[in-house]
């Protein structure tokens, strides 16, 4: 049985109001969620001593020990593959992937059996897994450290895609992650981890919001388009917001939080209202969650839109030399001008 | 599970027969012509002919196998070869989509599975119907899987068996994990009050093909099990065949000294001997529970009837092969075996035959009245906590559906 | 250096037309191509003496030889792999996947070099290997059998997607994709290999279409909404465009052909007619090919739609139990409905 | 490649430096106190003392090995060394995003590079800088991945030397496809008129490290290339530490001991000796050569820089670990060799270490001097064929960047 969250996270943090980049609020997240259920258990690659190439789980095998902070063996299709086990067995497996582009080795255990087992014994197998992944770019690394992979497995029913994009849901989403019976991608904005522009205040005793629900971050009376993004992407969509209102126009802003199953119904109010909507993410466009979430407003407020859903995202390509990124990932230059395009149309 | 034109039903075949309970003298004369094959590393405890080979090493793990125990590990061969070749003619006749048969690796399975204990687990590939009758898992309990009304039916917390997996080489993993989590547990190399070995220690058994050790999840289990020392048995019936492709295709050595390479033991046991399984797979396990994890074993048997229902395989193997492998049938040489050796009578064959013949009845009668599952269950239990988009389109899906019943079509 | 196709083609038919299957038209195309030019390989599990579980490679090896058509061992990524490293030293390898399901072991080596490596070297290696991959439901199969993964490669830049569903196309497609230097995912729907009911004559010296262009297959003066699908969905579709003209309701219907990069200039001309669109697949709706269709019509149709995209594809879950995927994939009823409720926006 | 707040510039932190022309007395003392590791089954052909170890079987791979070639390894690892030394200070410099030092693999890659011929064809993962120079690659030309202007900058044909492969694993497999090719084109097992080995026979060879032969790729490369006997030498540079774990998180058994399970020669050679390295390779290729591919080489060495320079080894190692490895040096071993059986005298040294500067030198200039890649990079060479899609994202985004020049923004 687990304790209560919020008593183990009290029990470990002196003050409930802590200032964290998000970066520490995982930390401290998983740190709470292991002290919460002891058969909460890390495994990845380096995550040990090391603390994880991103140190997000510094301090945590020192303090849990080997049994349960376990530095595997290299091979990302063995960690989600015993992860998977160990889940069947009662644990509560989370599993780092260093890098978002080292978890196609493992993509088919996910597909095959993370996200199928529970539907295949109709409910008899529960897989608790959370396997955390740095994503993004930003970063001026080399090749396969710098995608946005989430779409794939937004597509693939009986996995649970969440991001988080600041340091409260950090703490939060993580544990909630954790509690949660069904398995969860969980995408961590690398690029923000420990950037002091997203430092915020963490109250790690309030009530947080539900796991699988957006949230709408921005909004204002007469705003004239809807913003929606997640993750790394929601940094830069607030500051487009503040550089338009500076120009008299304002933006409703959304954090979409959770990306498979997505939940759109704050996007569809905001939209009703504002008319426009651009929906940002690093990620390619083709066949991805922007897709989705312009399929699914182009056909919700059909009769609301002014002018159709806009995209701003990655090329169709792959991920370019990393010189190259600030013209690949979305900016506020880009997203201004898609709300301009959509204001013109 | 690979099917070419699946949909298209095959003519009912004449494939081997069920193994009849009085040996031919064609079946005696073959025993006796049968000759060892799997090379001179194999372990066999009971020859073709049914002679009883001593193992130093081995023998102590089948000491108490009396006349009543081999008598059931014969039952457990015949019901569950019987109930294999019922499923594959309801196949025939269009009750089944698809049957994976297990002809000719009931020795494999029921030793393997019988050597286990309560608390151990199991995690099966899709041919493990053997090993599932040992578990407790009625026979019935598989069929849904087959006859695709469902994708797997049984509690596998209170068997100890898992749910199949058809991915090749996924559940090598899985079990692996599953033995690290008994290790965490302290499930494993515990001693009871007087110093010996705990009889609440864990092991795990994962069964796979000799197609599946190509694949790099097997590979990875392996280096996972040696490195965190699980309690697994790494279980590879080499049933010469993957499909249409030999074992050469796979390897160039006796898959058995894969394990070299790990660390870990690797042996090779006739595959066809239910008491070398046993007591091969018993040690395996012991090995395991103290803490001694992992150990592959392979077991050298021979695929005897089709890959599934859907595979012909006249097209890739000579029918000689099958006539040889004939000769070192699992169950005819417990049966001369308990003939020859232990005097039993015909009156036991005929029981088992009775019983035999009662547990396909039962499994037909039970497969022919299957229900079709409510299309809810496309929806149901995708997540375990609820989904709101997911929700809605059972809910409009369903109204959709209901519309046809108001305008009386479908 | 290769011969050109239709020459070695004609060589190898008596007469120029045939009246084939698709399973029969692909495996006369592996031939065409196998004949043209010798570094053409195919290589899979079973693909040798039994001729793959479909028998699509029937004879190839015999025919041959074991040098160039290889059963290989039990592992996907292997394949994979191996055969980009051939590609790499001249060949064009062939790889079949032997049911879609399992192509996840080898999504890394498709995702990280298959797709990259040419990119990556600026153009100095380029990797022309075709996947085939049979897949979608329908035919009463065990778990893994019968899904549809296209849109998950279709999300992922340097790879080509497409998908054939008749014989000519079948025929022609396979030997374009081999001819292509890029790395192309060839989808085969294998439910209507063996078919009688979409048999049709191929003219095996007519010259083909282009392989990364979709193709309006059915046209009307009038038509009143448009359908856009591709591989086994097409003949579903085009049956139900059958019963609306019975009701009087005329449909345009686009064979989409490729699937990535879409060409969806024929679907816009066709919307900017009809003012309606049904996206149909067999694959689940989210983030998908169908999103991506629905996204950029809604955008570049925005003022000539009288009713949003709609779509008709299999639901978000994993693929179910096959005693009910006449529910799951989309059906002449459902379609109709679709069609129905576009119309009455 | 693994980058803990890779964006954040670390401090120019003290690494190991190059190594001085001249052996400090230090130096000499502790090649005295250096002992052989990596357990009997070490192949050694030069102790870290610098005296030459006789070996039946490989002598005769370095029977041509004269003092000429003995300076020429010398100068190759020096010349990697210091251009080693240079991008990691470089990148300190933020010249560089990132540096994967190869500090201490100098003998294993300059060893084995140059027992390839200009036929064959190199594997590298991200590390093998030293092997691209024996390749001709010219170590600016590596600079455009660690710069990140540029995923991979070389002719691989012309080299004989595929790009750098980041995802670990992955180019086990193409490499073994690769040989496969080489087989299936005939350019294996040939002889000359004379009917000596013919000069025209192929092989590759593949770079991967300790950490890697955990991974599911590896294992297929080793089965595939086993079944099909493919000309490929798999060469895992054991340097100890994949990041920050330690090979027993990897294996229970030395690694060159995995190639026992898969039936192909595993060896493991002293992977700071380049003399041992050169003649266990060419050995190896030449079994590749002559049709009785695949072969394991493990090549026991040391990482004696940080993973990465974004990695801080203190947090996982400790430095008497560093200090040990110090003492067999793969340079300083050929110097007191050089010097102490063959007299060169420090001339030679002094001209090479000039040359090393020289070398330095030109990086640097190069480095400081390379320009950005333009914008429209990021839509090239996406696909061999066009594709419309493509042209007019990249259209539509030029002509948008366009409208800040013209507006005299950006
Ligand atoms: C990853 C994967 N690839 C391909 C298949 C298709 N397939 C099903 S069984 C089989 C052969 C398996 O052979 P083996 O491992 O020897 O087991 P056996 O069927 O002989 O018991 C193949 C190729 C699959 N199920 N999974
Ligand atoms: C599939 C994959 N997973 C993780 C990584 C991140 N990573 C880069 S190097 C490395 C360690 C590799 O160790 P080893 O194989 O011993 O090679 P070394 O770096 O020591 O030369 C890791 C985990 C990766 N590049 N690819
Ligand atoms: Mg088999
Ligand atoms: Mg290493």
């Amino acid at each position: 049985m687990m304790a209560a969250p919020t008593k183990a996270v009290a029990d470990s943090a002196t003050s409930s109001v802590q200032t964290l980049t998000i970066g520490k609020a995982l930390n401290l997240g998983l740190r709470a969620a292991m002290e919460a259920d002891d058969k909460v258990i890390v495994m990845g690659e380096d995550v040990g001593k090391l603390g994880g190439v991103f140190r997000i789980t510094d301090g945590l095998q020192k303090d849990f020990g080997e049994q349960r902070v376990l530095d595997t063996p290299l091979a990302e299709s063995g960690i989600i593959g015993t992860a998977v086990g160990l889940a069947v067995r009662g644990f509560r497996p989370v599993c780092e992937i260093q890098f978002e582009g080292f978890i196609f080795p493992g993509f088919d255990q996910i597909s095959s059996q993370l996200a199928k087992l529970h539907y295949r014994t109709q409910g008899g197998v529960k897989v608790p897994v959370v396997v955390r992944v740095p994503f993004g770019g930003g970063i001026g690394a080399v090749e396969h450290h710098s995608e946005s992979p989430e779409s794939l497995f937004a597509h693939i029913g009986g996995l649970k895609v969440v991001s988080c994009s600041n340091p409260a849901d950090a703490y939060w989403m993580i544990q909630q992650a954790i509690r949660c019976d069904d398995p969860v991608l969980f995408f961590e904005p690398k690029r923000l981890y420990h950037s002091g522009a997203v430092k915020a205040p963490v109250d790690t005793a309030a009530a947080p919001d539900p796991l699988f629900a957006s949230r709408v971050v921005r909004q204002a009376r007469g705003a004239r388009a809807t913003v929606v993004a997640y993750g790394p992407s929601m940094k830069v969509c607030l500051d487009a917001a503040t550089a338009a209102a500076e120009e008299g126009i304002e933006l409703d802003v959304i954090d979409l939080r959770t990306l498979s199953p997505l939940d759109l119904d704050p996007v569809f109010e905001s939209v009703r209202r504002t008319g426009r909507l651009i929906a940002v993410s690093e990620a390619p466009a083709e066949s991805s969650i922007t897709s989705e979430i312009a399929a699914r407003v182009q056909q919700e407020c059909f009769y609301s839109l002014e002018a159709p859903v806009l995209r701003v995202t990655g090329f169709d390509t792959p991920y370019p030399p990393s010189k190259l990124e600030e013209h690949y990932l979305p900016d506020l230059d880009r997203i201004l001008h898609a709300v301009d395009r959509a204001l013109d149309w | 599970m690979s099917s070419p034109e699946q949909w298209t039903r095959p003519e009912p075949g004449a494939g081997p027969a069920a193994t009849a309970a009085e040996p031919t003298p064609e079946q005696v004369k073959a025993g006796l012509r049968a000759t060892t094959e799997g090379g001179p590393e194999l372990t066999q405890l009971l020859t073709p002919e049914g002679e009883r080979v001593p193992s130093e090493q081995f023998d102590p793990y089948v000491a108490d196998v009396d006349i009543d125990v081999l008598c059931g590990l014969y039952r457990d061969m015949v019901l569950v070869r019987r109930g294999d070749r019922e499923a594959n003619h309801m196949q025939r006749q269009g009750q089944l989509g698809i049957w994976v048969p297990l002809l000719g690796q009931e020795a494999a399975q029921i030793g393997s599975g019988r050597a286990l204990k309560p608390g151990d687990m199991a995690f099966p590939s899709y041919r493990e119907h053997g090993v599932a009758f040992t578990r407790g898992v009625d026979f019935k309990e598989l069929l849904g899987i087959f006859r695709c009304t469902d994708q797997s039916g049984w509690d596998f917390q209170r068997h100890g068996f898992h749910p199949y997996t058809i991915v090749i080489g996924n559940q090598v993993l899985n079990a692996t994990g599953y033995a690290m989590g008994q290790k965490f547990e302290g499930k494993v190399g515990n001693t009871d009050g007087d110093g010996r070995p705990s009889s609440t220690d864990e092991a795990t058994i994962v069964y796979f093909g000799d197609g599946a050790t190509s694949q790099g999840d097997v590979h990875e289990g392996f280096v996972w099990a040696a490195v965190y020392d699980a309690p697994v048995v790494f279980f590879c019936q080499n049933n010469q065949w993957a499909i249409s492709e030999p074992t050469e295709r796979q390897s160039r050595l006796p898959l058995y000294q894969r394990a070299r390479g790990y660390g870990f033991p690797g042996i090779r046991v006739d595959g066809n001997d239910v008491l070398g399984c046993l007591a091969v797979t018993r040690w395996a396990l012991e090995e395991c529970r103290h803490g001694n994890g992992p150990v592959l074993i392979e077991a050298f048997t021979y695929r005897m009837d089709a890959h599934t229902t859907t595979d012909d395989p006249t097209r890739y193997r000579l029918s000689d092969e099958l006539e040889e492998w004939k000769l070192k049938d699992p169950i005819e040489r417990v049966r001369a075996h308990l003939t020859r050796r232990h005097g039993i009578e015909q009156d036991f064959f005929d029981q088992v035959q009775a019983d035999a013949d009662a547990f396909a009845a039962e499994l037909r009668d039970f497969c022919f009245n299957m229900p079709d599952p409510p299309p809810e269950r496309i929806f149901s239990n995708v997540y375990a906590e609820p989904s709101p988009v997911l929700d809605a389109q059972r809910e409009e899906y369903l109204a959709y559906l209901g519309g046809f019943v108001e305008a009386g079509e479908r």
